[in-house]
């Protein structure tokens, strides 16, 4: 229910932007092979629902597992990193340098090693997860404040405690940034996984489609990957705020 | 003789192992998602041909036309639908590929504008702005037409629009496209209302060449010889049947995948059946070593290959 | 549980170049409470943290000698001048934050940790998030935290500052109580409740500070607040306090 | 001098990650078409230098405008979402939404509306730089402790100036988390510009280069690239700790 | 400047279902200190939160009737229990916070502050950051942040309560000295502290709480520690905290 509620205001901003998009359609009088009318993309959504829905499952299942594994091992990676010095010195660095690396040029190389099945593009989406999960992690948990760090010394806590039950929690709520973050990028992952080879999902439908000027069906192949990553976002929205019932959160009730 | 007797010796085995046992499987990786030029490779499938020839094949749709050769150096896979100016500059760059077939034996390769821009001719190109997907080749094609129809290079503006030419060219972002299939950007442009003329490369300056051809790995060409030939038998069966039963090809096509069914590709379809080889392990040695030529000229690549290391007959050890 | 004392030499402490004291030497007898004193800045709650290892951003050193020359690590308890809850744990969770950051709380911790709780008057705010919690009753919980250490050595930085005094006398009860045998130092604002509490009183003041004792009453801690002793000493420590340097001699 | 400080352990992890590349090359065998050897990779850097200095040119000017604008929009967007209720309900989903396109959709509209000059590409730059910064601006702007709120209103404070002076800078290190990812992503946004419609730029040439097996020139562009990404991140990491001298950084000092 | 009295009527407030008070109707004279106590959890705070008409989490009311019958907004000064230092601010900057958040500070301001910060004793650390200060340093700085408001009405909540014993006394001085003619509600848990500077005392106690008065010593505010009557009524305030009830009538 809560979770109906924290939908509606994406629903009312859909709507907003599907109304905006409808005029500029009409508006600039752009041609449909550049941006087809929203009506079309419906249309396109209904006449081609039964190929949709089959690329769908395979999308939706490489960005699930790839959220999963993207969040998990990001978040290890941090933990990692707050735990381990040496770590720091040397993996942090390798990290920043593989953020930076447009995944397009590693995807070649990584279809190569791991083959055009779903195993590729969920390690694709995991990738561009991975990284801002690990940076704000990680930067979460050097954010500890000092009082409580001194404490956990002073209790005796060694260093695995005191990250596991000090400096996570305190991290939480920009954990929670990183990770809704991630949740909105995770279908992006997938479609460039798709992109680079596959032949199924809905990357490869847009670009299918793309490349036979069928506009309309890549924008509502577009459609359902752009729903699923707001779904995302405020699934692990939900999710975070779960896991932070003393958080205070001021969406609500502050100007 | 011995030789011979050598080289074919396990083809042979194989061949009578595979009448009677399970197939040689293949992978084979097309140059880009399936569209009407892939047609002989998609009826072969629907109607067994590779069946019938032992073969068990997996055809399989990149997303980037410069994977597929990778994958097939790399031994990922057996075959790989690619095009011949790019053979030359893989084999320059030391990649172990060689030619073993060949799809479309005339290039597709065009230089398209709208047909009520003015452009007439290549030579009214001067002082134009010109789209292109970069091939790896598109700039050297383009520069020749030029000068072959007495336009400096300089004079035009060459703007990489990656895999937009159709809408680029709609759109009027750029006054001509080169690069596009003749069979497919016409029909696309049609289909958008827009009447577009073609600039045929081979006939501005540029030597004739195999548009899509076969790939495989040199280094592992002989023990998979003999399927290969299959293949090759296989997809000039099916050429030669989508030739003589041109709308049951069509309706074949089209039940392999439901999405194919686009007036576009209906229309590609119709220009494209005059383009297939009806001998697709036949090689014209010739246009190899022609173009081998050109392009060394052109400086586009370090050294010149000999023919065999570019191409073999499958048939003619 | 056997008394521990210790001893401090040469401690030392400098912020930005200038010492705040230089070479304080100290013991605390075993068992013994001190009640540290001095005013706001002069250097008290620092001299905690080096008490307990924590770190400081400037130069300092101190050689501390416990009576049974092992380091203090494990068997000490600090109440910062800060009640520092953790958000994300419920009162009780709080008070047992120290055996789970050693591992995992038995039951038996639970009961003591509800029955400190208890103690401190909060009994029924044990489930509740620290965010509802009042000024005082917030560091009535970090008082039971510190409480269920049951640590041979407790440092205390101003524990009862944010209470009413009529809770602040329960506490002292209650601490004299729990931490009886415990040595213990107890930096305190209010001389009243340094005069109640300690057996021995401690001023640092001075630039740099040096520590100077100043007489306790005689008779068992905590000491009767109308008892005659208490009145006539609480003006003199003030007065002490005002002018440290005049009287008294280096501890 | 703190920069080149804080460049190092960049540097060495630099080298690490060379390392291992060619421990990589050498262990799997993989051939140079596929995974150039970093030796290769420095000899195409130094036989192509003027071709990859003129590249880095024009795809360095696109990344930094792209940096600036996208930075500076997303903290304007997180502003205004923190400053009025109204937008909150409409613009936040808007966004939320913007950000779950993949940018390669958009990327051939965006050309043929903006042309093939450098708008584009900085205007693909900003997008992949604008949404994380926007996001993680509002949510350390939403996390201002309450205390600090109370102190403003009973001291009078307009919602503008609560937000720049109270809510702004006590947001400032969850800004400075944003802000470093954004740096290390700005060139993936320039360079995906470049792909779907250029004649120059670092993006272009490893597109050009692949497309001919150049393998190893296409690896060197990619170096600058990284090189120039972890430069970015640095050179933010180090802006923002200026501009946080009273903040208490935990990386040296805490195990 | 004129004082500004005000009363509250019908003040309500519960947590979780729970009334903490209900119908409290109190009058505040115009210029006059007015002692707030009550045990640890009784609702001061909270009372104050209202009166600054800052939010609170549940049920809560109350109408505030000021002399002028305009609102109080902006005319109020709020000490808070925590010293809410905003750590990107220096010393002086945070002194400063008021003016900066109403539009730019005049160099006027800023020797206000100077020398306000000169008063509680801080002067030499005006350029530091807060994280540098001792606990007491960080609530004089508050303090200081407070008086610079110069509000007709002035809130604070246990002002003095981390500063040690003489430099209380001078604070009391201080604040008396520059809230002269102020309408002041002071929290505080110290019963000698009320009695010294306060015009009437109020006891928050009860089960819901209610108000009612103790009557303090005569003369003028701040009153000398060792006048006769201090010492007579300390002990008798804090029995009346013990058992409030008993005794006194609703205020
Ligand atoms: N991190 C720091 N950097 C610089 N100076 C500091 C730092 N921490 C403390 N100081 C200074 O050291 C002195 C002593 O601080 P400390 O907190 O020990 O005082 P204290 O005696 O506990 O005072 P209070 O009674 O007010 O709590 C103060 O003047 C303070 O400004
Ligand atoms: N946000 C909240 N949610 C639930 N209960 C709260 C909340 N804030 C305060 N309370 C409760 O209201 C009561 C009064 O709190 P308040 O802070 O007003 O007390 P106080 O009189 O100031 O106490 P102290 O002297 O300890 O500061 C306390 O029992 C507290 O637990
Ligand atoms: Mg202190
Ligand atoms: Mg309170």
């Amino acid at each position: 229910m809560t979770l109906l509620k924290r939908l509606w205001p994406a629903m009312l901003g859909l709507v907003a932007l599907l109304g905006l998009w409808q005029g500029l359609v009409v508006a600039t009088g752009v041609p449909g092979y550049v941006l087809p009318s929203p009506l079309a993309v419906v249309q396109a959504l209904a006449t081609h629902h039964q190929l949709l829905w089959h690329h769908t499952g395979i999308t939706v299942i490489e960005i699930v597992a790839g959220l999963l594994i993207g969040c998990l091992s990001g978040l290890l990676t941090a933990l990692a990193l707050a735990r381990f010095h040496g770590l720091r010195r040397t993996l942090l660095p390798i990290l920043l340098i593989s953020q930076a690396i447009p995944l397009f040029a590693l995807a070649p190389i990584l279809m190569l090693w791991l083959g055009y099945g779903m195993t590729a593009k969920i390690v694709m989406a995991t990738l561009i997860i991975y990284f801002p999960v690990a940076s704000t992690c990680y930067d979460g948990l050097r954010q500890t404040p000092q009082g409580w760090l001194d404490l956990a010394q002073t209790l005796g806590a060694d260093r695995r405690r005191r990250l596991l039950r000090i400096q996570l929690p305190a991290a939480l709520p920009a954990l929670a940034s990183g990770m809704r973050m991630a949740a909105s990028a995770a279908p992006i992952g997938a479609v460039i996984g798709e992109w680079v080879g596959s032949s199924q999902g809905l990357g490869y439908l847009m670009l299918n489609a793309n490349a036979r000027m069928q506009v309309d069906l890549m924008f509502a192949a577009l459609l359902i990957l752009v729903t699923f990553g707001v779904a995302l976002y405020f699934a692990m929205d939900a999710l975070m705020r779960h896991l932070m019932p003393w958080h205070e959160d001021r969406t609500g009730t502050q100007g | 003789l011995a030789l011979l007797l050598v080289l074919s010796g396990p083809a042979l085995a194989a061949e009578e192992r595979n009448g009677t046992d399970t197939p040689d499987s293949l992978k084979v990786m097309l140059d880009w998602y399936t569209n009407p030029t892939h047609a002989p490779l998609v009826i072969a499938k629907q109607r067994g041909l590779f069946q019938d020839h032992g073969l068990d094949v997996e055809l399989i749709s990149p997303a980037d036309p410069s994977v597929p050769p990778k994958l097939v150096a790399a031994g990922k896979i057996d075959l790989a639908l690619s095009y011949q100016p790019q053979l030359h500059l893989q084999v320059d760059q030391g990649l172990p590929l060689v030619r073993v077939g060949t799809l479309v034996a005339t290039p597709l390769n065009a230089t398209l504008v709208r047909a009520d821009s003015g452009i007439e001719s290549m030579a009214d190109l001067a002082g134009k702005r010109i789209g292109y997907s970069v091939g790896g080749v598109e700039e050297v094609l383009l520069n020749t037409m030029l000068e072959h129809n007495g336009v400096a290079p300089e004079n035009v503006e060459m703007v990489n629009v990656n895999f937009a030419l159709t809408p680029a060219l709609i759109g009027e972002k750029v006054d001509a496209i080169t690069g596009a299939f003749r069979n497919f950007e016409l029909a696309q442009m049609a289909q958008e209302g827009v009447e577009g003329r073609a600039f045929y490369i081979e006939e501005e300056g540029v030597p004739t060449y195999d548009e899509l051809i076969f790939v495989a790995n040199r280094d592992t060409l002989d023990a998979h010889r003999a399927a290969y030939a299959r293949f090759m038998a296989a997809i000039g069966e099916a050429t030669a049947w989508i030739i003589n039963h041109p709308e049951e090809g069509w309706e074949a096509f089209k039940a392999y995948d439901p999405a194919l069914d686009t007036p576009v590709n209906r229309k590609a379809w119709e220009n494209t059946l005059p383009r297939f080889a009806l001998r697709p392990a036949a090689l014209d040695g010739q246009r190899y070593e022609a173009f081998e030529a050109f392009l060394l000229e052109r400086g586009q690549i370090k050294a010149k290959s000999p023919l065999s290391r570019l191409a073999v007959d499958l048939n003619r050890p | 549980m056997t008394s521990l004392g210790f001893s401090l030499a040469q401690a030392r402490l400098a912020f930005a170049g200038q010492w705040l004291f230089d070479g304080l030497t100290v013991e605390f007898a075993p068992g013994s409470w001190t009640g540290l004193l001095g005013r706001s800045g002069s250097g008290k709650s620092s001299l905690l943290r080096m008490i307990a290892d924590l770190p400081l951003p400037d130069t300092h050193e101190l050689t501390l000698t416990t009576d049974d020359a092992r380091p203090l690590t494990g068997r000490l308890a600090w109440m910062a001048q800060q009640d520092q809850l953790l958000p994300w744990r419920t009162v009780v969770d709080n008070v047992l934050l120290g055996p789970a950051l050693r591992g995992r709380p038995s039951p038996a911790d639970r009961q003591r940790a509800f029955s400190l709780l208890d103690d401190v008057g909060l009994a029924d705010k044990a489930r509740d998030w620290p965010k509802t919690l009042s000024g005082g009753q917030r560091q009535r919980v970090a008082l039971a935290r510190t409480l269920f250490e049951d640590a041979p050595v407790v440092l205390m930085d101003e524990p009862f500052s944010a209470v009413d005094a009529i809770t602040r006398l329960e506490l002292h009860e209650l601490a004299a109580r729990l931490l009886a045998g415990r040595t213990v130092i107890l930096v305190t604002h209010d001389p009243l409740e340094a005069l109640r509490l300690s057996d021995r009183i401690l001023i640092l003041a001075g630039q740099p500070a040096t520590l100077s004792d100043f007489d306790v009453p005689p008779g068992q801690r905590p000491r009767a607040l109308e008892a005659p002793d208490m009145l006539r000493l609480q003006p003199r420590l003030v007065a002490r306090l005002h002018a440290p340097l005049t009287a008294g001699s280096q501890a």
